[in-house]
């Protein structure tokens, strides 16, 4: 049963990636970006049980912030084509 | 307390330049940055000699890092091969860094200053790192932070060329560094460990083995990249050309000088119990490109009208000087790379000092703008007429030594081609030297030029010191002699 | 049968050579890091791929499992990962100030302009 | 029991699957961005809520299980949060919903940096 | 690994620099759960945060403030490049010939130097997580190298791009029509990152504590961590985030994880050890081993978080 689920998450995984190449729009790609990141949290939940060490689950939680976090970089880039303007104050220098 | 440091010295060398780093960042005065690098740098030099006499008193020294012992941990391992190279990284660090200062503070931006000095440091710990260590992994490591901090170096000059020539050699280096992993990989995957000395003694067992042969291929291409051989040195010219000027003279001096002592390390020390080189044909390779490198860069050298740029290509000449010696893999030729390693850094490092006077006061640094600069900045001049001569091969110069060796290797070796190309590429390097000293000391100022005094004395004093070094070590070549010896039977002998 | 336990790696090696193509053949600055990214993670996933012995598991001790796969080409890459991020971060803000300084990001361009300068 | 369990986790992991397909298959053939999103949805609602429960069956009372309601929590938040980032992004790009009394041209791809 | 080859040749040919750079994101999460299959479960966890994470958004960074189409034209060049590469590949292919079969349990990689680790590591150091032990114990000096790398990207970043303190004054405020150009607007998205950063926050501790049994670890932590402010300045504008952790702490956070970890390293040397010895540090040597890992651990931490927030918001706070 585990094995059937790893093989529906990777015939859309693979479907995902297909959108991703395809487009036609960024939106799309992303869309796609996004899924394929959800599905790799699934993949990697699955596989621990699979694999019989489900300790593993940290990491699936970590692709799934890291997908957010992403997809939200990702939108605001392609919304403001900037990723956070400096507005004012220099007096926060970087240096 | 100075049993306890002594006894940890070989972790100090590096570690110091390490903490130091840091410390420059958290303070964030320039002033304050530049007194710790100097201080450091000084005390570096201290136990790097210290080090250096300590190898020639017992022998090769490790140190367990973690007192893990060798395959399992990382161990640093000197003996006389690493000891020289310690020697010359910290000599040149610490002559540089005081004419860094006036220096760099005429061409970097005042913000960023401070952090240029924990650049400096971040980079010397990089190649002390390189030099001293024992494990090829760790020797990635540390090849990285030098190399980074060296990107980051090459781009901090006013000129906006000096941008791309840092991507240039970020996008070289970083293949170079890669390949080197590729080649680490496969020979972990065949032996299982990462230790120098391990390798050395698992590799003959393995000799027939494909994936050693590729892995060797790819090391030496990866250190090739970096240490800029002939055909790959496309990224030298023009980061040295654009850099700050002191960064241009510490890394001409440095920077290739710590990758040629990897090459000979990976080749010598850990391949070097196997008839692996001589079966792959590695060392006639290496000799045509060295040929090549003298020739071709003394040539291109010739026609360049930037002096720091003419300078660079003369660099990829002697580089090809040192893998000639090198690839000769007798000890007589090893010493001549060796000396010539040595001394070229000295001469190199003093003459784009040169350079850099010439620019503090010039802002330029193309041969026509020096019409007659002699009469204007004497000493610095003067110092650039001494070093030409070395780099010329002059009798009592330090070139001449190290050319003197070299030929003999040559000669014993029966490479006649290689002696006719160190001579035509002597003659070259009369011919480019000279362009300059004529435009400087022949030529009228035209009219009109602006009226430069010498540069100040904190630049003039560390220039001076190097070229005289150099001649130094030219008249009283004993020391170097003996240690290049030393070292070129230490890295031909393979493991002891 | 023989060449079955090889194909992994000749899959890498052509992963690796796309990468290697892409730093080399383009003119796009920015395009020339996703190369070398691409390279690199290549390299990445050739040391994994010996690290892995057959029937072991992360090598996590725990009770009852005996073999696990090789635990020190993971740590290699986990520094090598750092260092690749390293040089990601700093090539592109080199990136940043070339196209200040120049106004493209394209490699040829840029020689164009060189020679003029 | 215990069977009733097993069952349970196992029709839950089908119906997860079936819908991660179903989801993919919609993202792939559904006419535009707005209505692949709600193919994306199915898999971020339906497939993962479905598969990650059968797991947590499977899991037990245990710490894989409260991992596993974590993964959860988070992918229920943030999911929607992010694809409506997106579809506030894509709207703001140009691209309008697919509308069957529109005119063609409406419906081609939208802004200036939206282009392939 | 078909999805990674299929990703490669679609990131060589595609000249929308954007969609390279979302594949590239797909490519290295393909390569994370590669990862995963082959046991590297530490390295699936760096992979992911790093390569899908940081390096994405970094390079969206670069995209915005350059361009994002690759200009098309006939590359004389790259006749030469396909040849290189070809050349360089079968070279590659031909030194796979004595390589070891996949999995091969008897190969000498897996019988020298690694066996030791994970028979002597539960005993010699104590932690479950034997990446961990070769990591920071064994091999710490490759990691010490490690912090040190990613502290020179950080500060090179910072002497590459960033912008100087007292630099050109502006006194230019917000103005409403940009307020608006921003997603602080959008509750949603604000309400959702205020209720997850504190968990964000909360987790990258977790993975910092955790990292001697499980996957996770100084590294990861701190990259996580730093992706919480990342997240903030990404729904809140750039400027605020400074505020909130001005460039001054980062720098100081920066410096003292390096420093923490060498002075670790350092004394080992008043306790009678060689550098990086933790075992000298507490009364048994396992102890002091699992106290040494813990602080160089924290120090990777901290270094990383650091030098993440800095180089992110040193590339947003660009102009164009």
């Amino acid at each position: 049963m585990m094995v059937a689920v790893t093989l529906a998450v990777l015939v859309t995984m693979a479907l995902a990636v297909f959108r991703s190449i395809l487009g036609p729009t960024v939106y799309d790609r992303i869309l796609a970006v996004n899924a394929f990141g959800t599905l790799t949290v699934v993949l990697i939940s699955v596989y621990g049980f699979l694999s019989e060490r489900p300790e593993f689950l940290d990491l699936a939680l970590v692709y799934a912030l890291i997908n957010f976090i992403g997809t939200i970089a990702v939108s605001k880039y392609v919304e403001f084509s900037h990723m956070g303007r400096p507005t004012g104050g220099d007096e926060l220098g970087d240096i | 307390m100075a049993a306890l440091f002594s006894s940890h010295l070989p972790a100090l060398q590096v570690v110091l330049a390490l903490l130091a780093a840091p410390l420059c960042v958290m303070l964030r005065r320039p002033n304050a940055a530049w007194f710790i690098a100097t201080a450091v740098t000084w005390a570096l030099l201290a136990i790097a000699v210290v080090l250096l006499g300590r190898v020639l008193d017992i022998g090769t020294i490790t140190y367990a890092l973690g007192n893990w012992p060798a395959p399992w941990g990382i161990e640093y391992r000197i003996d006389l091969a690493n000891a020289f190279v310690l020697v010359l990284v910290t000599l040149i660090g610490s002559v540089v860094i005081p004419y860094a200062r006036a220096s760099i503070a005429a061409e970097v931006e005042e913000p960023r200053i401070y952090l240029f000095y924990c650049m400096y440091l971040l980079n010397l710990a990089g190649l002390l790192g390189i030099a001293i260590t024992g494990d090829v992994f760790n020797l990635f490591v540390f090849l990285e932070i030098s190399s980074l901090s060296s990107y980051v170096m090459i781009s901090l000059s006013r000129d906006r060329r000096a941008l791309v020539a840092a991507y240039r050699y970020l996008i070289m280096g970083t293949i170079g560094a890669t390949f080197y992993i590729i080649g680490v990989g496969m020979m972990y995957q065949v032996t299982g460990t990462l230790n120098m000395v391990n390798l050395a003694t698992l590799i003959p067992d393995l000799v027939d083995n494909r994936t050693v042969m590729v892995a060797l291929a790819f090391l030496s291409v990866g250190l090739c990249l970096k240490l800029a051989l002939f055909p790959l040195h496309m990224w030298l010219p023009n980061a040295y050309t654009y850099a700050p000027s002191a960064v241009s003279a510490f890394l001409a001096a440095t920077g290739t000088k710590v990758a040629v002592y990897a090459l000979a390390r990976i080749l010598f020390t850990v391949f070097g119990g196997s008839s692996l080189i001589d079966d792959f044909g590695l060392q006639e390779i290496l000799v045509t490109f060295a040929v090549l490198a003298m020739i071709g860069g003394s040539a291109v050298a010739v026609y360049e009208s930037n002096v720091k740029r003419l300078l660079a290509y003369s660099s990829v000449a002697q580089i090809g000087y040192m893998i000639l010696g090198l690839s000769m893999a007798s000890v007589i030729g090893m010493t001549a790379g060796l000396v010539h390693l040595f001394n070229h850094a000295l001469m190199k490092g003093g003459l784009f000092m040169v350079m850099g006077c010439v620019f503090f006061r010039l802002s330029s640094v193309q041969v026509e703008d020096m019409d007659g600069l002699a009469k204007r900045m004497p000493l610095t001049m003067a110092a650039f007429v001494a070093g030409g001569f070395g780099l010329i091969g002059m009798p009592l110069t330090a070139g001449f030594i190290s050319k003197w060796y070299l030929i003999q290797a040559a000669l014993e070796k029966g490479w006649w081609a290689a002696v006719a190309a160190i001579l035509i590429s002597s003659l070259l390097a009369v011919i480019y030297v000279w362009r300059v000293v004529e435009a400087a000391y022949f030529k009228p100022p035209p009219k009109g030029a602006a009226e430069v005094g010498e540069a100040p004395l904190s630049m003039l004093v560390p220039m001076w010191v190097m070229i005289g070094m150099s001649y130094y070590f030219g008249i009283d070549a004993t020391l170097t002699l003996d240690i290049a010896t030393g070292a070129a039977e230490t890295l031909l002998g393979g493991v002891q | 049968m023989e060449f079955l336990g090889l194909i992994n790696y000749w899959i890498v090696i052509v992963l690796m050579m796309t990468g290697f193509y892409i730093v080399i053949a383009h003119d796009n600055l920015v395009k020339k890091i996703v190369g070398l990214n691409i390279f690199q993670v290549s390299v990445f996933v050739f040391y994994i791929t010996m690290a892995k012995v057959e029937g072991g598991t992360a090598p996590i001790l725990a009770e009852g499992i005996t073999t696990y796969s090789n635990p020190l080409p993971h740590v290699l890459i986990l520094t090598a990962i750092v260092v690749g991020v390293a040089t990601t971060a700093l090539g592109l803000a080199l990136v940043v100030r070339i196209r200040d300084a120049y106004g493209t990001i394209e490699d040829d361009e840029l020689e164009n302009q060189e020679g003029e300068s | 029991m215990d069977i009733i369990l097993e069952l349970l986790s196992w029709g839950l992991l089908a119906v997860g699957a079936i819908f991660l397909i179903i989801g993919g298959i919609g993202m792939v053939r559904l006419p535009d961005v707005f209505a692949r999103m709600h193919g994306a949805g199915i898999i971020d609602t339906m497939g993962v809520g479905a598969v990650l429960s059968g797991l947590m069956i499977q899991g037990g009372m245990s710490i894989v299980t409260i991992k596993l309601i974590l993964i959860l929590v988070f992918i229920v938040f943030t999911s929607p949060t992010a694809t409506h980032a997106l579809a506030r992004a894509a709207l703001h790009g140009g691209v309008r919903p697919r509308n069957n009394e529109a005119p063609e041209e409406d419906t081609s791809q939208g802004g200036s940096s939206s282009k392939t | 690994m078909g999805f990674m080859a299929v990703i490669g040749f679609a990131v060589a040919r595609l000249r929308n620099l954007f969609a390279v750079v979302m594949l590239t994101g797909i490519f290295s999460l393909t390569a994370a759960v590669l990862y995963v299959l082959l046991d590297a479960v530490d390295v699936a966890f760096t992979e992911a945060a790093v390569g899908a994470g940081i390096s994405t958004v970094l390079m969206l960074g670069t995209l915005a403030l350059t361009s994002s189409e690759e200009r098309v034209e006939s590359t004389g060049g790259s006749r030469w490049a396909l040849v290189l590469v070809v050349v360089t590949g079968a070279i590659l292919v031909y030194g796979t010939f004595d390589m070891p079969a996949f999995g091969d349990p008897t190969a000498a990689i897996h019988h020298h130097v690694a066996p030791y680790y994970l028979e002597k590591s539960g005993q010699e150091i104590g932690l479950p997580n034997v990446v961990t032990s070769v990591l920071a114990s064994y091999r710490g000096y490759d990691t010490l190298g490690e912090v040190f790398v990613i502290f020179t990207a950080a500060i090179g970043v910072l002497l590459i791009i960033g912008r100087p303190q007292f630099g050109r004054r502006r006194s230019h405020r917000m103005l409403v029509g940009e307020l608006h150009e921003s997603m602080r607007t959008n509750v949603i998205l604000r309400v959702v990152s205020k209720l997850l950063i504190p968990v964000i926050l909360l987790f990258a501790l977790y993975v910092q504590w955790h990292g001697d049994f499980g996957p996770g670890g100084g590294f990861q932590a701190g990259v996580i961590f730093a992706s919480g402010f990342i997240l903030y300045a990404l729904i809140f504008d750039i400027d605020t985030a400074r505020t909130m952790i001005p460039a001054r702490v980062t720098r100081i956070f920066l410096c003292l994880g390096v420093l923490l970890y060498t002075g670790v390293g350092i004394a080992g040397f008043f306790m009678g050890g060689n550098f990086l010895n933790y075992s000298v540090l507490a009364a048994t040597p396992v102890s002091g081993q699992h106290l040494g890992i813990l602080l160089v651990e924290f120090g990777v931490g901290l270094t990383v978080a650091a030098a993440m927030i800095s180089i992110f918001f040193t590339f947003a706070r660009q102009e164009h």
